[in-house]
């Protein structure tokens, strides 16, 4: 297979999809209760080193009470992807925990402006990277799923993304054309936040899926964080809603309002002040250093991190923006 | 005359460009800004489709984010990156809506770098995103931005975005999907298109108030000039009415 | 990209996502009305010479009021995509329809026995073939789904299948291992079969999607047939729910009972006995001539094909043996 | 000792291959009602996967058809095709279990065509089916199929699905995944394994009223023989209890 152009960015992380079916081989198949805290869930399966995984997209449905579990325990030395990775990112930043980064999107929270702490630490030279794009990252984690070392796609040619990636380019034997071919990626662990989860691990997630189903399935190990957990007996209910079956699954935690200050669709919207709360503390480093501490460091777990900032009654002002309620208290209706 | 302000000409010029019954893949801000306007005037049956899996939703304010909920508030379907990007690689998706920090006369846009040392950049930017797999599958890519000598250069310091990568058919040599492109960039200035041959961008309109030699001082490389340079027409009271009461009503985007 | 061995099988269509662009460019993307009877949309989207593929599996969620129509309007020289076709295969034999083959499982119907007819015609020199399997099948529904020209899979390594098949072995150039690949496969037309869908042709489909979300997505004409319509309002209301976008759907017709006499989950049971007549009836030619012309040449539509076999009392009976209530009623429980 | 006929001889010995929480990945017939079996008696964790998606449901009958509705009655997800063969090929399925027309001293199995002209067969048969896929991905394969000669070939008319190819490490050299491949064949006659080094079926029990010498005159090839071969254990008055009445209660499998 003749490579007509390679990009010279470093994969982080082994395609071999033989190592990793010798891995997958030994996980268990048993439906057994996968409940624990957040605290033990970070401890034993998330180390330093490891190349570490995200669920969600910019600050919607991300498993932000796991960043912030992952930076209070200080972990170091690990390998993040960054598909549109926005406040996940700025709080992994904050505590210095990846030292090498395979990027599509990063820095930025969108429309609400860019992490100063972020772009400093980036431009810091503590961070080895290759370059992607947010499809190129998804085509990777579907390699994986499907248990191959590449897809191919259309997507990179012809750009400096492609030069400063890992993938490689190839000709297609059948048609003569171009591909890129995206090496799989199989992170060493995973945090999805889904909506509903049963104790062993079978998931809902309503609203978009954005890659979780493909990260689920490449993930070695995998933490789910759910809003809320549901008999078994619900799952069996009704098997064409689950998105993320047991057996991908390590660690099961209860977190209510795990993704805020992100949204949770259909269940909370975002807390634009917070996070504007955030952009603000970090532009004095002390002042940050205080924030941190106040909401991540000396928090003992999410519960605290919430009543911190409103508590259960800021988290129904936000469901009420969520489903637009107050448009309609507004407004009458729509 | 109507009263407007710079991103409310842009948005009312890039909302006319989208076809009714065509499908267009946004981000948020500007982009999204012009597709809902587009829907509440001349294309009613546009589809819109977000990066994160939303298809075709019925907006019911400006979103924040490309995946949150209101991305498929009342959608018709709520899919995923690959769902998304896997449409428009199979040719579903018409139009994009990109911006950048920098742009060269070929397209080619720049959102990853600025300093010509990539392992030691003066400002390290976003990245990708979804911008170079929409560019790459879409068939026709715009960008909505200000013109400024700074963003119009002579050669991006990084080329994170396909546009017609160095002009005449040397983006379907690099494997693109054939027939797809840069089709037009909006500025405050003006509109421009690319030279069917050559792809060097190219002015075809003016807004008022300004002239081609205005748009030229504003661009770092040599502008090519359309047959007829026709001037822009402004922002109609109707749409600046839509736009500002229906689309953008807390003045998120058009306000600042 | 050195092919290392490649099949001998021909390839009946096209892998080039190009050409397959230029078609979906020009395929409507308007919220329009396609409501319209069977017969309306076979004889528009189903042409003799085209290469057809059907949903669902195994006489599950099969559109057989469709394959009934099919050959009422006497489709020839087709070409077709046999993955675990059964009941579906034996109807599109017994009209001689097609005269080219993918085939993964044809001619049996599984736990069932063998359809004579369907090997008969087989055996007949009349079909040209390419072997592939159930999975490379659905691979190539996805490369062409993904709008790629291939995916790479690692089945039909060492074995005749491959050789007999269109696939090409390659060596990955990020690992060295080799890798089959699967060439898309764009059909024609196809039909699917589902639960609900609204006039524009938005679905839902309950249970296992087998391979209809990348069937659907990888073909240039889709027919849906539904069991019922809902409304808009409804897909909308839950978009977490929908399967196949309307972008993909040329015609949408309501076809209660559709897939009998096969099984719909959630709906109604496969009609055993009258499988089993089918199967009595191909014995002997004069009598399938008959069955033929009684079950399918003479049907106006599905309504009498029903009416013939048992009417909507036959569909209760098969409806409370799909959810097992003939044994609550026979056991006081499972 | 109880009374039995070869099928239930079959299922019961297939049954106890099966490990507690482990995953399988069936057809319907005699390798379904040993998997139901096996969760009835010494597997009760075992995880049953059906290909067209079907995940670990609680069978409340023999299904009809590997897709039909019985194979996802109360499972914990209904998928897909891709999603089952994905899940395979990425090493989360244990075992597998295969039948067909022919199969050969490697475990390479027929289910193509009977005949040596592919062009004209004397016999078309179904094809591969999953059965590729599942002998392709899964760990370990086995086979269940009565003992004979015509079944038990030399050289298959047609390598439909993969056992250990032509021995020796002519599987890895195929490509295929390492470390997997053909483990078991169980007929009424005895269970054969296959020797380490050549790959070569190899009879390691023979069952109650059955010598070596038996299976081998029923084997068109010659059949190596283990270390020590044991007795087969036959079916205990449980597990034909089991089988009897709560797996196979109409007798669909048992009783041809």
């Amino acid at each position: 297979m003749d490579v007509i152009e390679e990009g010279k960015g470093r994969l982080f992380t082994d395609p071999d999809p033989d190592k990793a079916r010798a891995f997958f081989r030994k996980k268990s198949r048993k439906m057994k209760n996968k409940l624990m805290s957040l605290k033990m869930a970070v401890e034993t399966f998330v180390h330093d080193g490891d190349y570490l995984a995200i669920g969600g997209f910019g600050a919607n449905r991300t498993p932000i009470a796991a960043c912030h579990e992952i930076v209070r325990q200080g972990r170091k030395n690990m390998g993040f992807a960054g598909h549109t990775s926005t406040h996940d990112f700025q709080i992994l930043s904050a505590g210095e925990v990846f030292d090498r980064l395979d990027i599509a999107y990063i820095i930025g929270l969108e429309a609400r402006g860019l992490s100063q702490c972020a772009r400093k630490y980036m431009q810091s030279g503590k961070v080895e990277i290759s370059e992607w794009t947010n499809y190129s990252l998804a085509a990777r984690l579907k390699a994986a799923a499907m248990g191959v070392p590449f897809v191919p796609t259309r997507n990179m040619l012809g750009t400096d993304t492609l030069k400063h990636s890992g993938a490689k380019v190839v000709a297609c034997p059948f048609t003569g054309k171009k591909m890129t071919l995206q090496p799989a990626l199989y992170p060493d662990v995973s945090v999805i936040h889904v909506h509903e989860a049963d104790v062993f691990g079978n998931c809902r997630i309503k609203g978009i899926m954005i890659s979780d189903d493909d990260l689920a399935r490449a993930s070695k190990h995998l933490i789910i964080t759910t809003e809320r957990l549901i008999p078994n007996e619900e799952i069996r209910r009704d098997p064409t809603s689950t998105k993320i079956p047991y057996y991908l699954v390590d660690a099961v935690c209860e977190i209510p309002f795990g993704a805020y200050p992100g949204t949770m669709p259909y269940e909370y919207f975002s807390d634009e002040d917070h996070l504007q709360a955030w952009l603000k503390a970090e532009k004095d480093p002390e002042e940050f250093k205080e924030f941190l501490k106040r909401n991540i460091y000396n928090c003992a777990d999410n519960f605290e991190y919430i009543a911190l900032n409103g508590g259960v009654a800021r988290m129904y002002e936000l469901r009420m923006k969520e489903f637009l309620l107050h448009k309609e208290a507004e407004n009458g209706g729509l | 005359m109507a009263d407007y302000n710079v991103m409310e000409m842009m948005i009312c010029v890039a909302a006319r460009e989208l076809e009714d019954g065509s499908t267009v893949g946004v981000g948020t801000g500007a982009p999204c800004a012009a597709a809902m306007l587009a829907q509440k005037t001349d294309a009613p049956n546009l589809v819109i489709m977000f990066e994160a899996g939303g298809v075709n939703p019925i907006l019911p304010e400006m979103p924040i984010s490309v995946g949150d909920s209101r991305t498929f508030y009342k959608a018709v379907m709520a899919s995923g990156m690959c769902e998304i990007m896997e449409t428009s690689c199979r040719g579903f998706v018409d139009y994009t809506f990109l911006g950048g920090a920098q742009i060269d006369m070929y397209g080619n846009l720049n959102s990853t770098i600025i300093g010509d040392d990539y392992d030691h950049p003066k400002v390290r930017l976003p990245g990708s995103g979804g911008a170079n797999d929409f560019a790459s599958f879409c068939w026709r890519m715009m960008v909505l931005t200000v013109q400024d000598a700074r963003r119009f250069v002579e050669k991006v310091d990084f080329v994170t975005t396909p546009g017609w990568i160095e002009g005449g058919d040397s983006r379907a040599k690099a494997g693109l999907p054939l027939d797809a492109g840069p089709y037009k960039i909006i500025t405050n200035m003006g509109v421009m298109d690319f030279e069917p041959e050559t792809k060097r961008m190219r002015t075809i309109s003016v807004s008022p108030g300004y002239s081609f030699k205005d748009i030229q001082e504003n661009c770092g490389f040599e502008l090519l000039q359309g047959a007829k340079i026709v001037e822009t027409m402004p922002p109609t009271e109707k749409e600046l009415r839509i736009l500002r009461e229906e689309v953008d009503p807390y003045r998120y985007i058009i306000g600042r």
